[in-house]
């Protein structure tokens, strides 16, 4: 288990805006970090450096906003570190898919579920859902339209 | 005026009726007759063979243990509509097929079944075989090339290699043969083998020369011509009813006639005691066919690379080490 | 060297195909594995989660269907309908019609589980098949009568 | 004969065709693998474009059978989420709903009875195990050897068997409960998976006979869509195609969750990172996976096996967790996030067929067609998981 002290090491580092409280065991990371806007890239390369792989990344729609939340893991052992960006205005965040190669479909993802739009993104069409789609799925807002709606069964 | 006929007429009838041509026409019916009933026996072992070894019973439903099944499956191939799609080159396509199985239908004029059961003992017997058997890839070159499908394409252009390579190792191997027998006769072949079998002289030979027809017959581990997991049915994918059906045909006729060959080469042919010679020859016949049937049921495909490989740099060298060796060998016994 | 084991090579890949055979070829001889479905039928072991269905108590006549509507709460994919009648003024609820549309139905069993009088239990059934979607719709109640009848 | 012709293929973006067909010879042309073909175990496509034999460029087409899981977690209670575990990855169900299960107790703070997560554990190494069998024969079937792709139903058929008298269910279990499991397990599955134990050690010498040893399948996987390490971390692949590049990473052992802590077992791993190695990775896992099951036997504490005090109707305070475990795939991660109320906020799944399918692109690159079908076939991919 990795100790306190290289944790808030670790969280200088990455030029945290925010450091949330976080318990490994109730919440699974160990350190839980929300960085400014342009930070994102620089802490990315920083955990990049420190030989962090991308475990996960998705995105939140808080209603207002969007935040877009990064996991970073290390092979030796667990160090789970949660990256908290939050879009801006436009749902923008600045793409990390040329520093690791995964982040490439799960930006996809993110953007064509929760309409988060990746800066820099070398590809950004859409994945999973039809190429033509216009909505986000995932977004609090949207409303599943009536006739996706399962018929009813009586209809035969 | 019926006198002068008459003699005519007798003439006629008399050549007509000569043994010549009466053991062509009923060999010709007897062949046919053959292909069809070896390609329904056959579909039915391999059914059987495939579900045994796999611990099922196979098909149980059409008759006694199930041995109507290919019939009905037959039936049910002549039953079907003949898919033309609309962008095939219809005229090469339709007559793939034929290409496929006709110039097998020819070989079996010098298959010998029994010491007199030839329908012609020609001199040039193996050579006509070879010569034949090797016309059946261009069917399948002009099946898949017709298709206008890219699996099938793939499927006929990796037929045509793969039959250029294998022939080469067929005939070195036979050549070791054949300088062994001075004579491409079928039945002065199986004469040679009086003594002894050639498989006992030959072994190196005889492997290769499985390996190499197996190959040639488009039979799993060497199946890559329509290998189910890359080019969904490959040469054949756009063929349906009697169309595919004759594909088929010629695959299990082509089985028969390289085993035949190898018991020709390699067993003694019709050779063996108690039992009447064509009984014989269709037991080790069925008995090599057996092997193949049982490897497409035991062993993975070759890559195309690998199977190249194999011919290339395994077979067609050790073929012609076993030939120099047998030449050498032959001369020094002089 | 070099001879020797490019053939060593091939000896060795050809002792591999041997091996081959000889797990197959004596698996051509040993008996057969599989059951001959339509004409042989397995039983089902009594864990089985078919669909759902009314439990049946040996001295009770009727079934513990209160109607109460906790099934069809916790159904993850609507799959239940409930319609119950109070029989009298004082008498508790009970269902008089029990509808699943077992098309839809992934037998996760949350509703045998959420049951607070234990009346669903799993059926044995595993072959069904139907020509409408309509025939997927179960009438628990019907049933429970039909295998009341029978015994 | 119009082999260049591309008016008859859907071809995904014109783009990309363009960038690709610039310093290529007359002769590539498109090929549509899928979304119906015999290789892809279900409706993935991929659009490769192919120089004769060889792969040019490919890329994996995904989302035919795209159902919305997470939509669907956000809008049904977290128990109602139970049978889309099993429909994500149909192959480890069970492994499955262990981790939801493991993670949703995490956000409730449930307590589970010892004896509960020793058969969840059980169950979960023999689903493991299943799955594993059912990717051996697949991937051979790919390869053109039908025959251990019947032989793997048996093992299959005797583990269904087990699982059935246990969960009630042969292949979309949702057995596991918030706070235990949905049955106990009695001394018929016990004896019964001591049997299996006993037997399916004899029947892995015959696999390696038939299938390991076998000069063809050597050949066939040896050297094929070899990955290498930092490729591997890059992409983030995990699970056998992680470890098969030498990686000793497995949450199993990193952060181990049930019992795992306490059973001993190893992490197999390979040194190339090719199909063989893949396969070799899977190959002594499951004998591990046995190794696992016979110790947690061997200690099965006795007690409740459901925590009668878990809610039913489960409404957990706000908060979010992060739960990983291992699939038999590799590492899916779930992110659940609680507003207070019975449905969750957020919940996300990153299956490990996803993230292992996006480096396919990379590795088809300039390979054998029939290499293609071997390393589609070594990624264990189940369609289901990659398009959720």
């Amino acid at each position: 288990m990795i100790s306190s002290s290289a944790l808030n090491e670790l969280s200088k580092a990455l030029g945290a805006a925010e450091v949330h409280a976080t318990d490994y065991n109730r919440t699974g990371s160990h350190l839980d970090v929300t960085v400014a806007g342009d930070g994102l890239r620089a802490a990315a390369q920083t955990l990049q450096g420190r030989g962090f792989f991308l475990e996960d990344l998705t995105a939140v729609d808080h209603r207002t906003h969007r935040e877009v939340v990064y996991r970073f893991n290390l092979y030796q052992g667990p160090c789970r570190v949660t990256i908290r960006a939050k879009a801006d205005e436009a749902d923008a965040v600045d793409t990390i898919s040329d520093l690791y190669p995964l982040a490439n479909w799960m930006e996809r993802e993110c953007h064509e579920f929760l309409g988060v739009t990746f800066t820099g993104h070398p590809d950004p069409r859409r994945l999973l859902l039809p190429e033509d789609s216009d909505f986000h799925p995932l977004r609090k807002d949207f409303v599943v339209p009536q006739e996706a709606l399962a018929p009813e069964y009586h209809q035969d | 005026m019926s006198a002068n006929i008459a003699p005519g007429l007798w003439n006629w009838l008399a050549y007509w009726l000569s043994e010549e041509v009466l053991v062509a026409v009923v060999g010709l019916v007897i062949v046919i007759a053959l292909i069809t009933v070896n390609s329904i026996g056959l579909i039915y072992a391999e059914l059987k063979v495939a579900a045994h070894v796999q611990r099922r019973p196979g098909p149980m439903e059409v008759g006694w243990h199930g041995w109507l099944q290919p019939v009905m499956d037959a039936v049910k191939l002549l039953g079907k509509e003949l898919v033309t799609a609309s962008a095939v080159n219809k005229p090469l396509f339709i007559v793939a097929p034929a290409i496929v199985i006709l110039p097998l239908l020819v070989t079996f004029i010098v298959i010998p079944f029994g010491k007199t059961l030839i329908i012609r003992d020609l001199n040039m017997g193996l050579l006509l075989i070879f010569s034949f058997s090797a016309l059946n890839v261009v069917g399948i070159l002009v099946g898949g090339w017709a298709s206008n499908n890219k699996y099938s394409l793939l499927g006929a252009l990796r037929s045509v290699s793969q039959c250029v390579a294998y022939e080469i190792p067929i005939l070195i191997t036979v050549m070791s043969v054949i300088i062994m027998t001075h004579s491409l006769k079928m039945s002065e072949i199986i004469a040679a083998q009086d003594r002894v079998w050639f498989i006992v002289v030959q072994p190196l030979a005889a492997i290769l020369y499985f390996v190499a027809s197996t190959a040639e017959t488009n039979r799993l581990p060497f199946d890559i011509p329509e290998a189910e997991g890359e080019l969904v049915a490959g040469f054949h994918s756009e063929y349906s009813g009697m169309r595919f059906a004759l594909f088929f045909l010629a695959e299990y006729t082509n089985m028969f006639i390289v085993a035949a060959v190898f018991t020709t080469l390699f067993l003694g042919g019709w050779r063996g005691p108690v039992l009447p010679g064509p009984i014989w020859f269709l037991i080790k016949v069925y008995a090599l066919i057996f092997f193949v049937l049982v490897a497409r049921w035991t062993f993975p495909r070759l890559r195309f690379d690998q199977l190249m490989t194999l011919a290339w740099k395994v077979m067609i060298p050790l073929a012609m080490v076993n030939l120099i060796v047998t030449a050498l060998v032959m001369k020094l016994v002089q | 060297m070099g001879l020797l084991r490019y053939i060593g090579k091939i000896v060795s890949g050809a002792w591999t195909i041997v091996l081959g055979y000889t797990v197959t070829i004596p698996e051509i001889f040993r008996p057969i594995k599989t059951v001959q479905y339509p004409r042989e039928k397995l039983t089902m072991d009594p864990a089985y989660r078919g669909h759902i269905e009314l439990a049946m108590l040996p001295g009770k006549d009727g079934h513990l269907c209160v109607a109460c509507g906790t099934c069809v709460r916790a159904c993850p994919s609507h799959v239940i309908k409930v319609q119950g009648v109070k029989p009298g003024a004082m008498g508790a609820k009970a269902g008089v019609s029990f509808l699943i549309d077992f098309s839809r139905c992934s037998l996760c069993s949350l509703c045998v589980d959420v049951c607070p009088m234990n009346a669903l239990r799993h059926s044995m059934e595993y072959d069904l098949a139907y020509y409408s979607r309509w025939d997927s719709v179960i009438d628990l109640i019907a049933r429970f009568k039909e295998q009341q009848e029978r015994g | 004969m119009s082999i260049t012709d591309t008016s008859n293929v859907n071809i995904r973006s014109i783009e990309t065709d363009r960038k690709i067909s610039r310093g290529l010879s007359e002769q590539s042309f498109w090929l549509n693998l899928g979304p119906q073909h015999p290789a892809t175990h279900g409706v993935l496509r991929i659009l490769v474009r192919m120089d004769g034999e060889r792969v040019v460029e490919a890329e994996p087409v995904i989302g035919y059978i795209h159902r919305g899981h997470e939509r669907m977690g956000e809008t049904r209670g977290y128990a109602q989420f139970f049978p889309n575990n099993s429909r994500m990855d149909y192959l480890g169900a069970l492994t499955y709903n262990h981790g939801y299960c493991e993670a949703v107790e995490k956000l409730a703070g449930i307590e589970v009875p010892r004896r509960a997560v020793f058969i969840r554990t059980i169950t979960s190494e023999f689903n493991r195990l299943s799955s594993h069998l059912l990717w051996l024969g697949a991937y051979l079937m790919d390869l053109g050897a039908f025959t251990p792709f019947i032989y793997i139903w048996e093992e299959r058929e005797l583990i269904n068997d087990l699982l059935n008298h246990v969960t009630g269910s042969r292949l979309t279990y949702s057995y596991n409960r918030f706070g235990g499991v949905h049955k106990d397990i009695d001394d018929q599955f016990i004896t019964g998976a001591r049997a299996f134990i006993k037997r399916m050690r004899k029947r892995f010498k015959m696999y390696n006979r038939l299938v390991t040893g076998n000069v063809i399948f050597q050949a066939r996987a040896k050297g094929v869509g070899a990955i290498p390490k930092q490729r591997a971390q890059a992409y983030g692949l995990t699970g056998p195609c992680l470890r098969a590049c030498g990686v000793e990473y497995d949450i199993r052992k990193k952060e181990p969750y049930a019992v795992y802590s306490e059973v001993d077992f190893d992490i197999p791993t390979g040194q190339n990172g090719d199909a063989f190695d893949r396969y070799m990775v899977r190959f002594l896992e499951m004998e591990q996976s046995l190794r696992i099951i016979e110790q947690c036997l061997n200690r099965l504490p006795n007690g409740p096996y459901i925590n009668d005090q878990a809610p039913r109707d489960l409404a957990p305070d706000p908060g979010e967790v992060f739960f990983a475990f291992e699939s038999p795939r590799g590492q899916v991660n779930i992110f659940i996030k609680s507003d207070g109320t019975r449905i969750p906020y957020r919940m996300h799944w990153k299956n490990p067929s996803y993230t292992n399918l996006s480096i396919l692109a990379e590795l088809m690159r300039g390979q054998f067609i029939a290499d293609v079908i071997s390393i589609m076939g070594s990624f264990d991919l189940i369609i289901p998981e990659i398009d959720k």
